[in-house]
């Protein structure tokens, strides 16, 4: 990734001189040997430590919806993934499109997610990205063939019976402790007040040893981006427990696509599928009995 | 009084273990789906148990630690049901004593952290019973982890106030030496029912102290220093605002309590809490004292760092290297030390 | 085995005043009533919905406690149900409560805001009991958004204007056709009122914007930090100095205050009432 | 495993315009259906998203009945539309989650269709006799 980092800090430097933005959104490397991690440049010597390569999966466009970041000139690093979260929020007007300066990569395949195994769009359109760093030599083809291949666990759960299903989410929902980083990497989970942030509510409570209300906040956050998970993948990265959280949502999405076609949220046009419902779509409860 | 002893293998210590199961409930640290942590011994499958070795020596503590022994992360202490006005109080079942196998220093001494909070002013008569209840034997680390940084913080990673302390032999001998009466008395009891034989020395590697320690003034001062730093504010610009740097600190130790009820019927129960949610300090009237993620970080660390020191007199750390490890964005104690410049960390 | 220290005492209600649409104040006998300072406070726990902190706003040596509570949330929507023999659970008493002794032998001027005056409203009854300690003179300022938000009626215009140097102003945020005194906030009062800061000490308790500035103007009219004193108003869950949440620096607001000399705050790196 | 003396809770959110009709409908002609049934009336079948659904499993009930109109008669137009949309979906994650799909049916069940209800009811009691009580989605702190 030498030189997409090479031209990520000779851009990122330009900009900072010139003026035309306050600070660089991207990536840099952390002393704890844990790969890259996000870095906030403000000053071209800064620059000099932004880099980027297979490590680079946190999605930076949530971010920007912080008030540290208000009113401030950004340039972002954007992936193929994380342009697609951040057309969500540009499309919501939680982000304003002049407020960024947008550095495109055309993504090396992070290591370690199975998304970016099957992905087909590593790289932000080129017309809506201020510019746009590719590693031409290093093309990845797919190493995955079809979704099953890259989401093997999807079709070996579906076979389980009831009880085994029930006993493996319940061994990895047990682990769960709440420590919500599954929610705060989500680059499209991305409400002003969280339902599961408002004090005194009763629908789900903060017990870590109740398996029903573990089951209540996946299975409803799992909902919430069920039309607009982007497969970054980070869901399951930054869970302690390694609860494999993405499962859930990519199981939504398969069944979402069986039923309703395939959408691919932030590169389809909107409203998204779940936003809106037809008279012509499938029904599945009716006078002939269950589906 | 503490003469060590020795079993020729960590299975035989387990199965010496499993005959003290009806009296204790016994857990070690193994592996569920790739993720290391402490498990009851008698729920363990055989590779989990096979685990057990490599996860209890190896040179890095697992993913959660003894903490959640003494201060679970949820824990009902009232159980009540109305009829009517009159409401009754159910009694609760009393922790059972238990036995934790193969803790690290680091553990052990946040424990003794924790204590501090815990046992003094009114007593938290909770956790005093679950410290009572718990026999904990720690293992010796030989060698140290990427992220570790216990000597740093005054935590030999040879030696523990542990009940019992486990050493390995290069033969793969276990090697038991008793630190306390409780230490004492469960090793008696290990020797009734497992094959076990009285030796002399202990091999315990010796760590040469070439890691220079914190002063605990000297950190408060400097963190005094930069409270208006900016380093909080970049800091904050890239959290993300999780709580995993809580829930998994050995020493965090903050509580909320909450009510569960469905008609005449609920519990009330204590559970963690973090500090980096913005509800930690939220206000009825909507007033709140720490309203950025630049406070909370701030505050966060403040506590480790400043406060812990001014009020017990130590830092709130003991550098088992977690929150480098876990935080999805590399923020840790470590890093933090580094950007306010402590005297062993010139940034 | 000492008690656990979470667990509250049933305490029954003996009595409920109505103070204005929202406040009302409770009359609570604990099965063992615990002595308490002025400034002190308790909390009041209904199983099921929660638990709270807040200031005992009776003085010490009555054989009840009395809690004045605003409707503001789950938990005080609950207690404003409660009717006399009502069970209640509580547990106390908790904060460190006035400076009694500093207090002895001085003019004591005191600053209420809204519901801020409940915790005053016991060291002035507590100063009135024991007026021998208390001999010097005895000054309330108290404001309220409206005319109906002014509490304790019958003490801030009944009992207290009676005692012998004592003397009640008060103040309304908004005017109302039967009501010729102040209209304004409380720090805007002050400055019109001869205020001496010779040998008085200014005790104030309110919303933390009232306090911010009440704190600006005290030190215009010369009061130094030292002679002033205010109760602060954090989240709390414990009492008991453990769970973390209500610090301000390195000290718990539970257990080291809720009463602080302003001189020990301005050594606060903080902002106490941000 | 069918416990005898076992009668299963059944929760039912039935739409004000039409199911709602049908089971009063249903009471006023006299029809029996099963009372393990507690109604909930809610403005439009679409009332119900996944949280009420699994509320109401955490709280006890055995199955939960969402009863709408046809699709075509909503009385806002695209409400049961969005109905079955959302709840195949919570049937499949529920599915896959380990919890079971039978256990939430959906119906169209009109304003006159008053013996539908009342057999619709009858035949899921009777379903649910037979799964027996339910407790993997239910907060067992308060067992009663």
């Amino acid at each position: 990734m030498r030189k997409i980092s090479e031209a990520l800090r000779e851009v990122a430097g330009r900009l900072l001189r010139s003026g035309e933005v306050d600070l660089v959104l991207g990536y840099a490397w952390s002393e704890q040997g844990q790969g890259t991690v996000p870095y906030v440049a403000f000053t071209a010597e800064e620059a000099a430590n932004l880099c980027f390569d297979t490590t680079s999966r946190m999605a930076l466009s949530k971010y920007l919806l912080q008030d540290t970041f208000l009113g401030k000139r950004v340039a972002l690093v954007v992936k193929g993934c994380d342009y697609r979260a951040l057309k969500l929020s540009l499309s919501e007007n939680r982000i304003e499109r002049k407020h960024t300066y947008l550095i495109g990569i055309d993504c090396p395949m992070m290591d370690g997610s199975p998304f970016c195994l099957i992905c087909q769009h590593k790289c932000p359109p080129a017309e809506d990205v201020d510019i746009l760093l590719t590693e031409a030599d290093e093309a990845g083809e797919l190493k995955a063939s079809s979704h099953q291949e890259a989401f093997p666990e999807i079709p070996s759960i579906e076979r389980m019976s009831g009880d085994e299903r029930f006993e493996y989410w319940k061994r990895q929902l047990n682990r769960c402790k709440r420590c919500y980083s599954c929610r705060h990497a989500c680059p499209v989970c991305t409400c002003r007040q969280c339902l599961f942030d408002r004090d005194n509510q009763d629908a789900v409570d903060p017990a870590k040893d109740v398996l029903a209300q573990h089951q209540f906040y996946h299975i409803i956050r799992a909902f919430h981006v069920a039309d607009r998970c982007v497969g970054c993948g980070q869901c399951a990265q930054v869970c302690p427990e390694g609860i494999p959280l993405h499962l859930l949502h990519q199981k939504l999405q398969l069944e979402l696509h069986k039923h309703y076609g395939s959408y691919r949220a932030g590169l389809d046009e909107l409203p998204s599928p779940l936003s809106h419902a037809h008279a012509h779509e499938p029904d599945f409860f009716g006078k002939v009995g269950k589906q | 009084m503490n003469s060590s002893v020795k079993t020729e293998s960590l299975d035989s210590l387990l199965a010496a273990c499993d005959r003290l199961a009806g009296k204790y409930r016994i857990f070690a640290p193994t592996l569920e789906d790739a993720v290391t942590g402490f498990r009851p011994l008698d729920a363990m499958t055989k590779e989990q148990r096979k685990a057990v070795d490599a996860i209890a020596f190896a040179n890095k503590p697992p993913v959660t630690s003894v903490k959640s022994f003494f201060f679970p992360d949820s824990e009902i202490y009232i159980k009540f049901s109305r009829e009517g006005r009159a409401v009754t109080q159910m009694d609760l079942d009393v922790c059972a004593p238990q036995i934790i196998l193969g803790a690290k220093s680091c553990d052990v001494r946040s424990v003794e952290l924790i204590d501090k909070v815990f046992l003094a002013g009114p007593i938290d008569t909770m956790y005093q019973e679950r410290r009572q209840k718990t026999i904990v034997i720690a293992t010796v680390c030989h060698e140290m982890g990427d992220n570790c940084a216990c000597q740093e913080f005054g935590v030999s990673p040879a030696a523990s106030a542990a009940d019992v302390l486990m050493a390995k032999g290069c033969r793969g001998d276990i090697y038991l030496t008793p630190q306390t009466v409780k230490g004492e008395q469960l090793v008696q009891e290990l020797c009734t029912v497992g094959s076990f034989a009285v030796c002399a020395s202990l091999p315990i590697p010796v760590f040469d102290g070439a890691v220079e320690q914190l002063v605990a003034e000297q950190v408060q001062a400097r963190m005094d220093k930069s409270f208006d730093s900016p380093v909080w504010e970049r800091l904050a610009m890239t959290c993300i605002g999780c709580g995993t740097c809580t829930y998994y600190c050995p020493t965090c130790h903050c509580y909320d309590i909450r009510d569960f009820s469905r008609r005449d019927q609920g519990v009330r129960y204590r559970t963690w809490d973090s500090c980096m949610f913005l509800s930690f300090t939220n206000m009825a009237g909507g007033h709140n004292p720490r309203p950025t993620r630049a406070d909370r970080l701030r505050n966060r660390f403040f506590h480790k760092l400043n406060y812990f020191v001014k009020k017990q007199g130590e830092l709130a750390c003991v550098g088992c290297g977690r929150c480098a490890e876990l935080c999805p964005v590399g923020i840790s104690i470590s890093s933090v030390l580094k950007q306010i410049g402590s005297d062993l960390h010139e940034s | 085995m000492n008690p656990n220290p979470l667990l509250p005492v049933k305490g029954a209600v003996t009595n409920v005043i109505c103070e204005s649409r929202d406040v009302k104040t409770f009359q609570i006998k604990p099965e063992n009533l615990f002595y308490h300072l002025p400034g002190q406070c308790a909390m009041l726990s209904l199983l099921g919905i929660g638990e709270a902190l807040f200031s005992i706003t009776s003085p010490p040596g009555r054989d009840y406690l009395e809690f004045s509570i605003k409707r503001v949330g789950k938990l005080t929507e609950a207690l404003h149900q409660l009717g006399v023999g009502d069970e209640i659970g509580i547990r106390g008493p908790y904060g460190n409560g006035f400076p009694i002794e500093d207090l002895q032998g001085k003019n004591l001027l005191f600053i209420g805001g809204g519901i801020g005056l409940a915790p005053l409203r016991s060291l002035v009854q507590y100063a009135i009991d024991n007026r021998a300690l208390y001999a010097n003179k005895l000054h309330l300022v108290y404001g309220a958004r409206s005319v109906e938000d002014l509490l304790f009626e019958r003490d801030i215009r009944g009992e207290w204007p009676k005692e012998r140097d004592v003397q009640v102003n008060l103040s309304v945020d908004v005017p109302h056709q039967d009501w010729d005194g102040f209209v304004g906030y409380v720090p805007q009062y002050l400055e019109q009122l001869p205020l001496d800061p010779e040998n008085t000490v200014a005790v104030t308790c309110g919303p933390p914007i009232m306090i911010k500035y009440v704190l600006k103007t005290l030190e215009k009219l010369g009061f130094p930090p030292e002679q002033i004193v205010t109760t602060l108003e954090y989240k709390m869950k414990c009492g008991i100095g453990k769970c973390g949440r209500c610090n301000l620096d390195e000290y718990y607001v539970c257990k080291d205050g809720p009463v602080f000399y302003l001189s020990d705050l301005l050594k606060i790196k903080n902002d106490f009432c941000k | 495993m069918t416990n005898e003396g076992f009668e299963p809770k059944i929760v039912a959110f039935c739409c004000n315009w039409c199911s709602y009709a049908g089971a009063d409908l249903a009471g006023v002609g006299r029809l029996k259906y099963p009372e393990n049934i507690r109604i909930i009336r809610v403005p439009c079948s679409s009332r119900v998203d996944a949280a009420l659904v699994l509320r109401a499993f955490q709280n006890g009930a055995d199955g939960v009945m969402i009863a709408g109109c046809h699709p075509g008669d909503c009385h806002y137009d695209t409400g049961n539309y969005h109905t079955r949309k959302r709840m195949v979906l919570l049937m499949s994650l529920l599915e896959f989650i380990g919890l079971s799909r039978e256990r939430l049916l959906v119906k169209w069940i009109s304003g006159n269709e008053a013996e539908r209800f009342s057999a619709t009811v009858l035949g899921f009691t009777k379903e649910l006799r037979q799964m027996g009580a339910y407790e993997k989605a239910r907060d067992l702190r308060c067992v009663r």
